[in-house]
């Protein structure tokens, strides 16, 4: 058990240091020649106006807040699904039920507009 | 093999670190971050003790999932008031946030 | 154990007979031997990209009625390898006003998120990774480390569209994981397991038959996570210039692309070992080698059909991606997860082709009233887009006939 | 084993760095990257607690969902504060002396309890942890009621959140 997990900390480890190995040798490799113009950041030609930090629709927020919910909600079913055939026929309608509950949040954000994206 | 002790301290340290974010931090979000700290130190320990402890019965576990539970639903309520102050302010400063003062 | 049934348990077995003849104990040595194999996988991942890129730009040419590439090389088989000496060598250029850290951390952790889920793909009987008890769950965890590198390359990149492009992108990941997660739930719940290995066991009957529209979700879901056409707002050039990678250059915008392209095949795999039995087949179990070989084809299999898709369809607007997804493939998901249960519970005492007849009628009764309903709404919508189109008709032509009068 | 006692000591360490980085840098946005990191290690802790569900939870959970949300948070309420404007209040340093009291007080408290050098329960007594911790969460005589008030509350936060945080007056803010 522990042992498996040290092996994913490994793999972990080079999966993310192979990538960053290779932007380093290219940036040794690379030739460099900065120059102000270069670095001036790309909107098509133009001048960047005003600050980066625009604002943003609520909207972002409202489609993260309903998933965040439902992910933790899914999440803790999976123990409920491994331990499927423990479960009598009542505690498998007490897990649906846990969805219906879910599924009434769907609604409500649904009916609140949260995923209209005018 | 670690000892209890360890996690034990690591997650007063975290407890403490979070404690000083929410007393100290000016903006409500990085209050808010601060409260996590807290609730994930919690998790630690539930954690650690069921494991030290109690590995037979799950209580650790389902205490984990309810305090895991709390947080997100506290983040969500906390960010979603956090934007509607700032829409009707434009400020999150939570010292200038003070109107339900009773 | 024979070489040619089971080529890499032999070399594994050389291997670590080799360490342990220096005087390590024959379990340290194995230790050693699976640690330094686990180490290699990313790289071998990594340089698989190669092949798939080109593959991948000859079956969108021949799609598109072109040659794609065939310049270098026969076949231009070594176009990628070119392709990658040139970015390679190129200039980093950093922007101005950058996060540097963010900055340079994003292309990694594109790269990594995808790579990491190498280690949990069960290969054939004998070659399952790291079998580990939460593996469907540790996909979809490592899969958020992929979001996480997109919000740092559009926060950090300091220009407007590389956000607004980051944080729509990240709108639709997110999204789409629901459904995903969900669909996902399905397999675990037909396996009775988190554990790919056991998923992959549990599979004489390939669960596309049982869950059928888990496994299209799944799909769907998947190719949104890859963020590729018909969901590829992230590049959609006509509104926010290159996506959230417009400010990255040389190989630090190569390896989002290397991460694009993995994930396409990764999602493949997956999907392959939930839903089409990985390296189940006849004969795998004797011998592992055939295991390999049909875990290759089914993959290549689901791959092409993700090209495929990709190459003929045109791009969805981000409210049709959000509404799609919340409005039809959460609900449709969650009904197909219930259902699922219910059947597994209720039909728990019939036989395994009894039950999954049940599976399948109800997956299609579920289909059926989706569609259902689909029709009624859309021909609702059509009633009262035509109403209006009416209305603006008369309306035209009552102000012609005044502009006459006058 | 000595390996990891190591794991734990440079997590520790990578923890604690990322939480005083989050609650002391001034700008908003790193100080939610530096969340992140923390959240990460904790998932490491986790696995050496032989809980990977939790580690994984973890992952999707907290960095996944919660820190994604933080930082369009941030995002949204980008113009409030100014980050070069002081981030902490004046109690700043009553505080740093509370909490460093605070942990004089409960390390004091631990190391004094003599089940503080206690080491792990046998790891192999109990393989099936996902199954069990599935099962009680729908058994009456386990934590079924623990787990349908999470769902409820849960329910309540999405509402609660929904209709605070919508904007009323829709086609103020452009995108």
């Amino acid at each position: 058990m522990t042992i498996s997990w040290l092996y994913i900390g490994i793999f972990l480890v080079v999966s993310l240091g192979l990538p960053a190995v290779a932007i380093i040798l290219a940036g040794i490799l690379a030739p460099k020649k900065p120059s102000p113009e270069k670095s001036i950041i790309y909107e098509c030609g133009v001048d960047t106006h005003g600050e980066t930090w625009v604002q943003f629709k609520a909207q972002y927020y409202l489609i993260g807040l309903v998933f965040l919910i439902f992910d933790i909600e899914t999440v803790f079913l999976y123990p409920w699904a491994v331990a499927f055939d423990r479960l009598g026929l009542f505690a498998v309608l007490e897990g649906l039920l846990f969805i219906g509950i879910l599924t009434g949040g769907l609604v409500y954000a649904w009916k609140k507009g949260a995923f209209e994206w005018a | 093999m670690i000892p209890l002790s360890w996690y034990l301290v690591l997650s007063a340290a975290l407890v403490c670190i979070g404690v000083f974010g929410v007393i100290s931090r000016r903006n409500a979000i990085a209050m808010l971050l601060g409260v996590e700290l807290i609730l994930n130190a919690v998790n630690i320990n539930l954690l650690a003790f069921w494991r030290y402890m109690d590995v037979i019965h799950v209580t650790g576990q389902v205490f984990t999932i309810m305090v895991i539970t709390a947080a997100a639903a506290e983040v969500a309520v906390g960010l979603a008031i956090f934007i509607a102050v700032y829409r009707n302010k434009r400020t999150i400063a939570a010292e200038d946030v003070a109107d339900l003062k009773g | 154990m024979n070489f040619l049934s089971d080529p890499v348990t032999f070399i594994g077995n050389w291997l670590t007979g080799l360490v342990a003849s220096l005087g390590m104990p024959k379990e340290t040595a194995a230790a050693w031997v699976t640690g330094v194999a686990v180490g290699i996988l990313p790289l071998l991942a990594m340089l698989w990209v190669l092949v798939l890129i080109w593959y991948e730009r000859k079956v969108i040419g021949r799609l598109q009625d072109r040659p794609g590439p065939n310049r270098v090389g026969p076949f231009g088989l070594i176009q990628p390898v070119a392709d990658m000496l040139k970015i390679f060598l190129k200039e980093h250029i950093l922007p101005a006003g950058v996060d540097r850290i963010p900055y340079n951390l994003a292309p990694i952790l594109a790269v990594g998120g995808v790579l990491g889920m190498w280690i949990v793909v069960p290969f054939s009987a004998t070659v399952h990774g790291v079998d580990i008890n939460v593996g469907a769950l540790y996909i979809i965890a490592v899969g958020a480390i992929g979001t996480l590198g997109i919000i740092f390359a559009g926060y950090s990149s300091n220009n407007k569209y590389a956000l607004l492009a980051a944080f729509r992108v990240v709108a639709q990941l997110i999204s789409y994981e629901i459904p995903m997660v969900l669909a996902l739930l399905v397999p675990v719940l037909l396996a009775r397991s988190m554990g790919m290995n056991t998923i992959v066991q549990a599979q004489p009957v390939w669960f596309i038959l049982a869950a059928p529209l888990a496994a299209l979700l799944f799909f769907i879901s998947s190719i949104a996570e890859v963020g590729r056409s018909p969901f590829d707002l992230a590049e959609a050039e006509s509104e926010i210039v290159a996506g959230f990678n417009t400010e990255y250059s040389g190989l630090k915008f190569g390896m989002f692309y290397v991460g694009e392209f993995l994930h396409a095949f990764t999602n493949s795999l997956i999907f392959t070992a939930l839903f089409l039995g990985g390296w189940q087949g006849p004969g795998a179990e004797q011998f592992p080698i055939l295991g390999f070989i049909y875990f290759f084809l089914k993959t290549v299999v689901v791959h092409f059909l993700g090209i495929a898709i990709r190459g003929s369809m045109p791009r969805f607007r981000i409210d049709q991606v959000m509404q799609l997804n919340w409005k039809l493939f959460t609900p449709i998901a969650l009904a197909a997860f219930s259902a699922a249960a219910l059947v597994e519970k209720l039909a728990a005492n019939l036989g395994d082709a009894a039950r999954i007849g049940i599976h399948i009628l109800v997956n299609a009764v579920i289909l059926g009233v989706v569609l259902l309903i689909g029709s009624r709404v859309f021909k609702a919508r059509g009633i009262r887009l035509d109403a209006l189109a009416e209305r603006n008709r008369a309306a035209v032509k009552l102000s012609m006939e005044k502009s006459h009068d006058s | 084993m000595i390996l990891d006692q190591v794991i734990f000591l440079i997590t520790a360490v990578v923890v604690l760095t990322a939480a005083i980085l989050v609650v002391s840098v001034p700008k908003m946005i790193h100080a939610a990257l530096w969340l992140i990191l923390a959240l990460a290690g904790i998932a490491v802790l986790f696995v050496l607690l032989q809980a990977p569900f939790f580690a994984v939870v973890q992952v999707i959970v907290y960095i996944g969902a919660i820190a994604v949300l933080v930082i369009f948070a941030v995002m949204l309420t980008r113009k409030a504060m100014q980050d070069d404007g002081p981030q902490l209040n004046r109690y700043s340093v009553l505080a740093a002396a509370v909490s460093l009291m605070l942990f004089a007080v409960l390390t004091g408290m631990l190391l004094s309890w003599d089940g503080a050098n206690n080491l792990p329960v046998n790891p192999a007594v109990n393989p099936d942890t996902i199954v069990n911790l599935g099962e009680s969460l729908t058994n009456p005589q386990g934590f079924l009621l623990p787990f349908e008030v999470a769902s409820i509350l849960l329910l309540a936060a999405l509402v609660g959140a929904i209709y605070i945080g919508r904007e009323h007056r829709a086609g103020k803010e452009e995108e």
